[in-house]
């Protein structure tokens, strides 16, 4: 990843110039007159807050938004997209933030939907996508089915998508957030590679030492404009996060790493076989977090996250009840809402849809979890006490909202999230477990919300935080570890640690006792034979 | 049991089951798209009223099953419009559809009641039909069941080797996806919905032309909901929705065959069979959810909306 | 495209009222066109159709009978729809609810007592309870699709009710035909105006819309309902027994299709017959969904409902129409507050109208 | 003037080509009859539960001064009715509950039925003949056991296998009964539903078939051997004439064959000394001469009901819940 780009002149010809897009969408105007050119050969970085217009900037480029005027000169000649059809035709090809993959086809399969009528050969496809594949070191079986696959190798499915084609723009939408460290290099020899041999990549990351090892250039938007560019390499990163954020923000903080008290969550043995074809069973895991610390799970998604998650939260209820320990005792059997009454609060990876309701107002959101501290009595609701806890959440974390009122779904994730994380800080937890509590959320919130956590940490909560964003683990955790495969790596302090070791937890390279009878178990399970 | 009396019994259960198949197997793409249409009795109803009607008035088998899938298919167009179109419950529309078409084609056929026409007629296949058994199942069929064979062997293909049928499967598992890779997700789902409703109306025709050739209200006697319910049972998959539709086929005849043998149960009772028997088999399906989430549409029933 | 959806960032308030409204006003019209083309006087068609079945006070209280049952299905139906369980089973509970009081009503016809009454709208509501609780435990325990398994168990209990009315409550006295023998005086409902036939089962039905109001507004069980009907997921999160919600409104909404049953045995029938419902429980799903899940605008809806039928009848008495306009204006009003409340989440704007012509006159 | 108005509750749809089809035609041949004199009105489809006795009233209110309820379960809804419209006049089909301003009437199916297994006796081969059946209530009942007084008459070899589909109207589910009964050997079958089905499916299979309630000839011209009618026309319009000349009675009106409210319009597909001798028995009921439950008469068990030279009485017939001897398997729960 170190490797700077050294051989590129920007002299080159241009391959798409984009000039005054703009693209108005009900209340929000997401792409401002916005000017953006690439040349042959050239990684170009787009940056920017969340919300800046970067996707929507993509979408038009290949197809799926119209823009509401602007013009666009592909290889020296104006263009109107009509449609991902027409955008692939002409060489372009793109890796969505949010996987366009179907879990229930093969790699083939859905490959083929991708590439349009051309691909009605499905042997000759599949052998395409092996050399291809292959050519560019990121194997892959065409007969698997993408439920089977890994979130790295759904990755490439999605990469390898764009390079059967003949490609000439490869857009790539945050596709490092999903990857270990050691995939994010394998991804960036690809890259390089491709620019050699004159694709020109549009690559968007909130990740600005990424950006700084692989782009030759960098465009920074921000509330739909641009509003600088620069060349990464002989920029710094914090000099980045002003362009994307603005002067009066905190962009990041140090805190300090401290030594926990008495143990809260005690994790023995906890293993459990997934009922869901696709999910991951979880391989004896030991886990303790002691109150007044945070302790942080890396990992990349799909490795038993959800699993962990559900079986902490009480989502899933273990039958061994010792597995889960809290000083109370054994809880391993308890539902989430006695676990709640023990002391627990929980935040979940997806904000709508779980952690709020996307149709309701923000105030019975605030009574989802809330009920225990006194907004029901006798069964029925206290409408006045449910405002103000709702009012108290939305004033002590600075939710932008213009009423409680609001429906969840139509608050920015940014906001959402500070509205979830409040709601749990202020039942006062003994134990928070919350998982990716930044994911997808700008860098001012973000330091808002890392600062909550800290604070919590502080008056002497447990936490444990799960989450995929490595330098934000590094950033808040006191002690760290990963999870790969169900199974959970050695624990250490954060200070003892690097990067490295981390990076090779993730990928599995660990030894835990069970390591042996987890792979087998994984063997006759790993991938569903399917008719 | 003598050999022609099971010759027999195989001949009905295909007779009775090919309605069942054929509007099982329309609802099913349906389904897999993603769209469920509880309108089948209404779309059934009209298909059965406009195919009797046309072929009464012009003599015409042929004019009488073009129509028939015409009128489910606009039918079904209603339907689409207002679940897809305008994002509505699909639940509330289909129950909706179902009480529309029942009334409209009893509106329709009021003055077709009680008018006979010549039916149509069965193709005995010389030679294949004499095997013993199974050749007069097979092979003395009139030709909507030999269209049904046809019909299943189609869908069977398409599911598996077309690529259309993957872009249906892929819609109805994820529209989302489907829409940011450029599929056609809006065009693939009216279009099923719309091949759901030509099978209704072609199951209609059928009951109108050539199962009791004659028109009545409301003669689909809840065939719609048998159909809707062999879907689930065959966890959306082709052969199981054939297998489904046969053996059903064979329950609601073999309560009659055995009165007609003698046995006594109260007919109350064994009329109960069919249903009880579907409630029992849904179960058994459904047990076992990661087996069937292989195949049922993810998106079943969501309503999904393009931003542009 | 001829239009294009906008969703709304909040759903419209304003809308949630004038869409009923609206499709309201489309059924009339289409449906003044429809007599017109069937050549009657469409002001006189509708009003005969609308008007003249509720123009005296026996035509009021007649509305009352008509709408207790539909009302009392309806109000069960919005407690589970609400958790998105799709209970189509009301006809078969009902069904079940009223086998079940008549087969206590017809053991005790020569008793007396006050305790009688209670007792037979007691079991309506059990029969009609269990045997929503049977699909609640398919679906619970084995995963089996609640609406085909409750239309299922519709036709069961259809079969059932007639067998055990050409068997077991067959009136020993009745020349054999299929009915029970006549209630006693004790398990009949009262009748709240002297020479009329409305019975207090509509006293039970405003008192079920009250208390499922009270329920899903102001109860956390209720919040829960809605909370599970809306996301699962976070149902889940929170910490919900989504299977204990799923039993608790099918046993709600089966034992209020009981009492409609119930009351139809005890009430105008006085005994018990094959058909005791036209279709009471799938008339309810409409009802349901035109009143918005919400207790009094099914209150308004099941009135409405009640009404089209009756009018139905009239329609034949007085312009010699087809029954059939029934189902055709009930499909029809369907459609289009299916259709118009797509307002409410979105706005409509009209591309060929120019950039910002839209039809969004309340927000 | 104000014509007479005549009322009819249908319990079916008239679209069923049965049982209400067949009222519908009386009533419309009661206004061909009557002219502008009379004006008639129907309400189809009413269920016998509940909203019959307020589409009874309904009529009775808007100025009805003869209302015919056509179906058994509007027995008590027109009862309720009549005593709060005395001066207004019911006839009800079916039922056993006479009032001072309520008559009854129904048709006698089985004397039709009697010539049908004459007939079936006659022409089967197989010696078995198929019954498709409804419900077990008295009519069918007793229209199986006067078809089975033919069998023991003229044919004592021959069986009936009756299958009950338990519907009235159900094409499809007659149409499978049918099929089922001749994949077993049926050659004859008779129905108590009311769809052509049966008859369609036994034209197919060239065997013989016997129409219900309406002439079902058009749907079987090979299949059809006779329909057995049901014609409210002459009791409808005499009725109607009764009520307007004010010389109407309330009473138990039974009308067969020599009233000519059942009739069969023709033999057909049968040899003509078969015809013939079918046409004899006709005759001989319409004079009354002949009757299809004349003694003696054993039940399933072998006891003795009805002596020689007797005949079942008229109570026994209305309620009739047992099998003559001869009926095989036992009246379904
Ligand atoms: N379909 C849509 N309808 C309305 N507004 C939209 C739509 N899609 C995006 N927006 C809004 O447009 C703005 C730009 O969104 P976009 O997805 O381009 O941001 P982004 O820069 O990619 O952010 P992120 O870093 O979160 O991916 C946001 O405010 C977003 O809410
Ligand atoms: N699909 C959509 N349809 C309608 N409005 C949308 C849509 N997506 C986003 N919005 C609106 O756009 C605004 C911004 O949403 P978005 O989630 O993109 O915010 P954001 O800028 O990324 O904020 P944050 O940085 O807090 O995540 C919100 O008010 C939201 O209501
Ligand atoms: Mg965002
Ligand atoms: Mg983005």
């Amino acid at each position: 990843m170190n490797t700077p780009a050294t051989n590129f002149k920007p002299d080159r010809p241009k391959r798409l110039v984009m000039k005054g897009i703009t693209k108005q969408y009900p209340g929000c105007l997401a792409n401002d007159s916005v000017d953006l050119d690439i040349c042959v050969g050239e990684i170009h970085a787009l940056l920017g807050e969340n919300g800046a217009g970067k996707s929507t900037l993509m979408k038009t480029i290949y197809g799926i938004v119209k823009p509401d005027s602007g013009e666009m000169i592909w290889e020296g000649e104006p263009i109107r997209i009509k449609d991902p059809a027409h955008a692939r035709k002409l060489g372009i090809g793109m890796v969505f933030q949010h996987f366009s993959l179907f879990e229930t086809l093969t790699v083939t399969e859905n490959i083929a939907l991708a590439l349009g009528d051309d691909a009605s050969d499905m042997k000759a496809l599949a052998e395409k996508i092996r050399t291809v594949s292959a050519r560019y070191g990121m194997a892959l079986n065409p007969e698997r089915y993408v439920h089977s696959l890994s979130v790295g190798e759904r990755q490439r499915v999605e990469i390898v998508r764009c390079l059967v084609q003949d490609i000439r723009l490869l857009i790539l939408d945050e596709p490092t957030s999903v990857l270990t460290p050691q995939e994010v290099n394998t991804l960036f020899i690809t890259l390089r590679r491709l620019a050699e041999e004159g694709c020109s990549i549009l690559f968007i990351s909130h990740k600005l030492n990424e950006v700084k090892a692989l782009c030759h250039r960098a465009t920074v938007l921000r509330g739909g404009r641009v509003s600088g560019a620069c060349i990464p390499a002989e920029e710094d990163p914090s000099g980045m996060a002003r362009m994307m954020v603005g002067e009066d923000m905190p962009i990041s903080m140090d805190y300090e790493k401290v030594i926990g008290e008495d143990v809260f969550l005690q994790v023995r043995g906890l293993s459990r076989i997934s009922e869901d074809p696709f999910g991951v069973d979880l391989k004896h895991i030991n886990l303790d977090v002691h109150a007044g610390e945070i302790v942080g799970i890396a990992g990349v998604a799909g490795n038993g996250q959800e699993e962990l998650l559900a079986a902490l939260s009480g989502e899933y209820t273990i039958k061994n009840h010792d597995a889960i320990h809290f000083p109370c005792g054994p809880v391993g059997h308890l539902c989430p809402e006695k676990r709640r009454r023990k002391g627990l609060a929980f935040v979940p990876e997806e904000r709508l849809g779980r952690g709020a309701v996307p149709d309701m107002s923000l105030k019975d959101n605030a009574l989802l979890t809330g009920f225990l501290t006194g907004l029901v009595k006798k069964g029925m609701i206290d409408h006045q006490a449910t405002e103000n806890f709702a009012q108290k959440i939305i004033q002590q974390y600075r939710v932008k909202t213009p009423h409680s009122g609001t429906h969840a779904k139509s608050l920015s994730g940014g906001n959402l999230q500070k509205f979830i994380i409040g709601r749990e800080i202020l039942q006062n937890p003994q134990l928070l477990v919350a998982a990716h509590p930044t994911w997808g959320v700008d860098i001012g919130a973000a330091t808002a919300i890392h600062q909550a956590l800290i604070e919590l940490r502080d008056k002497g909560a447990a936490i444990l935080i799960v989450s995929e964003d490595i330098d934000e683990l590094f950033q808040i955790s006191d002690r760290l570890c990963a999870l790969c495969d169900g199974a959970l790596s050695p624990i250490k302090a954060t200070n003892d640690t690097s990067l490295e070791e981390v990076g090779q937890w993730m990928a599995g390279m660990f030894e835990t006792e069970n390591k042996t009878d987890a792979t087998s178990a994984q063997t006759d399970i790993g991938a569903p034979h399917v008719v | 049991m003598d050999m022609d009396l099971i010759t027999n019994i195989l001949y009905a259960m295909i007779r009775t089951g090919t309605p069942l198949l054929i509007i099982a197997l329309g609802e099913m793409v349906c389904e897999k798209s993603g769209v469920l249409n509880l309108g089948q009795e209404g779309m059934i109803l009209m298909g059965a009223v406009a195919g009797f009607i046309v072929t009464l008035l012009t003599g015409s088998l042929f004019f009488g099953f073009l129509m028939a899938m015409a009128a489910g298919v606009i039918m079904s167009q209603l339907f689409a419009m207002i679940t897809l179109g305008l994002n509505a419950n699909q639940v509330a529309t289909g129950l909706a559809l179902t009480i529309f078409g029942t009334g409209l084609s009893a509106f329709i056929g009021a003055d077709f009641v009680g008018q006979p026409i010549q039916g149509l007629d069965v193709i005995v296949i010389p030679l294949l039909s004499d095997i013993p058994v199974i050749g007069k199942m097979l092979f003395a069929q009139d030709a909507i069941v030999y269209l049904s064979f046809g019909l299943f062997t189609a869908l069977y293909w398409f599911f598996r080797s077309s690529r259309t049928g993957l872009i249906v499967k892929a819609v109805g598992e994820n529209p989302h996806a489907a829409n940011a890779i450029g599929l056609p997700v809006m065009r693939t789902r009216y279009l099923a919905v719309a091949f759901g409703g030509a099978m209704a109306g072609l199951a209609g025709g059928y009951l109108s032309l050539a199962y009791t050739p004659m028109w009545a209200e409301n003669m689909s006697a809840g065939r719609g909901w048998i159909a809707l319910a062999l879907v689930v049972f065959a966890s959306w998959r082709t052969e199981r929705v054939l297998l489904g539709a046969y053996l059903f086929g064979l329950a609601s005849i073999l309560h009659l065959v055995a009165q007609g043998l003698g046995f006594s149960v109260s007919p109350n009772l064994l009329a109960m069979l069919p249903y009880v028997a579907t409630v029992l088999v849904l179960v058994m399906m459904s047990r076992n959810q990661s087996r069937s989430k292989m195949f049922a549409p993810m998106s079943l029933g969501k309503p999904f909306h393009v931003g542009s | 495209m001829l239009f294009k959806l906008e969703p709304r960032g909040e759903h419209s308030k304003a809308m949630a009222y004038l869409s009923p409204l609206l499709a309201g006003i489309l059924t009339l019209i289409t449906g003044g066109i429809f007599f017109y083309l069937q050549g009657n006087d469409p002001l006189y068609a509708l009003k005969t159709m609308l008007y003249t079945p509720i123009s005296d006070v026996y035509g009021l209280t007649e509305l009352c009978v008509k709408t207790a049952p539909i009302l009392l299905c309806a109000i069960g139906l919005a407690v589970v729809f609400k958790a998105q369980v799709w209970n189509i089973g009301a006809e078969g509970q009902l069904l079940m609810g009223g086998l079940a009081a008549s087969a206590l009503a017809v053991n005790i016809i020569d008793i007396e007592g006050v305790w009688v009454l209670p007792m037979v709208m007691l079991v309506g509501m059990l029969g009609g309870g269990l045997w929503a609780l049977l699909a609640a435990w398919l679906k619970t325990h084995f995963n089996a699709n609640e609406i085909l398994t409750t239309i299922m168990l519709n036709y069961i209990a259809l079969n059932f009710l007639i067998y055990s009315v050409h068997g077991p409550l067959k009136d020993p006295h009745g020349y054999n035909f299929p009915e029970s023998a006549m209630f006693g005086d004790a398990a009949l409902l009262p009748i709240l105006v002297e020479g009329t036939r409305v019975h207090a089962g509509i006293l039970f039905a405003l008192f079920a819309v009250v208390v499922v109001w009270v329920l899903l507004s102001r109860s956390f069980i209720g919040f829960q309902i809605k909370v599970l009907g809306l996301d699962a997921s976070a149902a889940r999160f929170a910490g919900f027994k989504d299977k204990k919600l799923v039993w608790i409104t099918m046993l709600i909404s089966g034992a209020l299709a009981g009492l409609a049953g119930a009351g139809e045995v005890a009430g105008p029938l006085g005994q018990l017959v094959p058909q005791i419902s036209p279709g009471y429980g799938y008339a309810a799903i409409i009802v349901a969904f035109l009143g918005r899940l919400h207790p009094i605008g099914i209150l308004f809806a099941s009135l409405l409902m009640a009404l089209i039928y009756m009018g139905g009848e009239m329609a034949q008495i007085m312009l010699n129409m087809p029954l059939a306009i029934t189902g055709l204006f009930q499909g029809m009003l369907l459609f289009y507050l299916l259709a118009c409340d797509v307002l409410i989440g979105y706005k409509i704007k009209f591309p060929w109208l120019g950039t910002k012509a839209a039809a969004s006159s309340a927000e | 003037a104000e014509p007479f108005k005549v009322g009819f509750v249908y319990v079916g749809p008239i679209g069923d080509h049965g049982w209400s089809y067949q009222h519908d035609q009386g009533r419309l041949a009661v206004e061909k009859y009557f002219g502008d004199k009379v004006k008639t009105t129907y309400v189809e489809n009413v269920p016998e539960g509940a909203d019959a006795e307020r589409v009874i009233r309904t009529l009775a209110k808007t100025g009805h001064n003869l209302i015919f309820t056509t179906s058994f379960g509007f027995m008590n809804p027109t009862l309720k009715v009549a005593k709060q419209f005395p001066k207004v006049t019911f006839e009800h089909a079916t039922g056993y509950k006479l009032a001072k301003n309520v008559g009854t009437y129904i048709s006698t199916t089985y004397e039709g039925r009697y010539v049908a297994g004459f007939v079936a006796a006659k022409v089967t081969k197989t010696n078995k003949i198929g019954y498709i059946a409804s419900f077990p209530i008295p009519e069918v009942i007793r229209d199986i056991n006067s078809a089975q007084m033919a069998l023991n008459k003229y044919n004592p070899e021959a069986e009936l296998k009756i299958i009950w589909v338990n519907s009235w109207f159900d094409p499809g589910k007659e149409a499978d009964a049918a099929n089922a009964m001749m994949d077993q050997g049926v050659d004859v079958i008779l129905q108590h539903t009311d769809s052509p089905a049966a008859m369609q499916a036994a034209d197919r299979r060239g065997i013989f078939a016997v129409g219900q309630a309406s002439d079902m000839s058009s749907f079987g011209e090979k299949a059809h051997i006779l329909s057995v009618v049901d014609n409210w026309t002459p009791f409808y319009i005499k009725r109607v004439q009764q009520v307007m000349d004010g010389t109407w009675k309330s009473e138990d009106h039974w009308g067969g064959m020599a009233e000519d409210e059942i009739v069969i319009p023709a033999f057909t597909n049968i040899p003509d000394e078969v015809a013939t001798e079918a046409q004899s028995i006709v005759d001989g009921i319409k004079a009354g001469t002949i009757h299809p439950f004349a003694g003696p008469i054993k039940n399933q068990a072998g006891e003795l009901k009805v002596a020689e030279g007797e005949i079942l009485s008229h109570d026994e017939l209305a309620g009739m819940n047992w099998y003559i001897e001869g009926v095989q398997g036992n009246i379904p729960k």
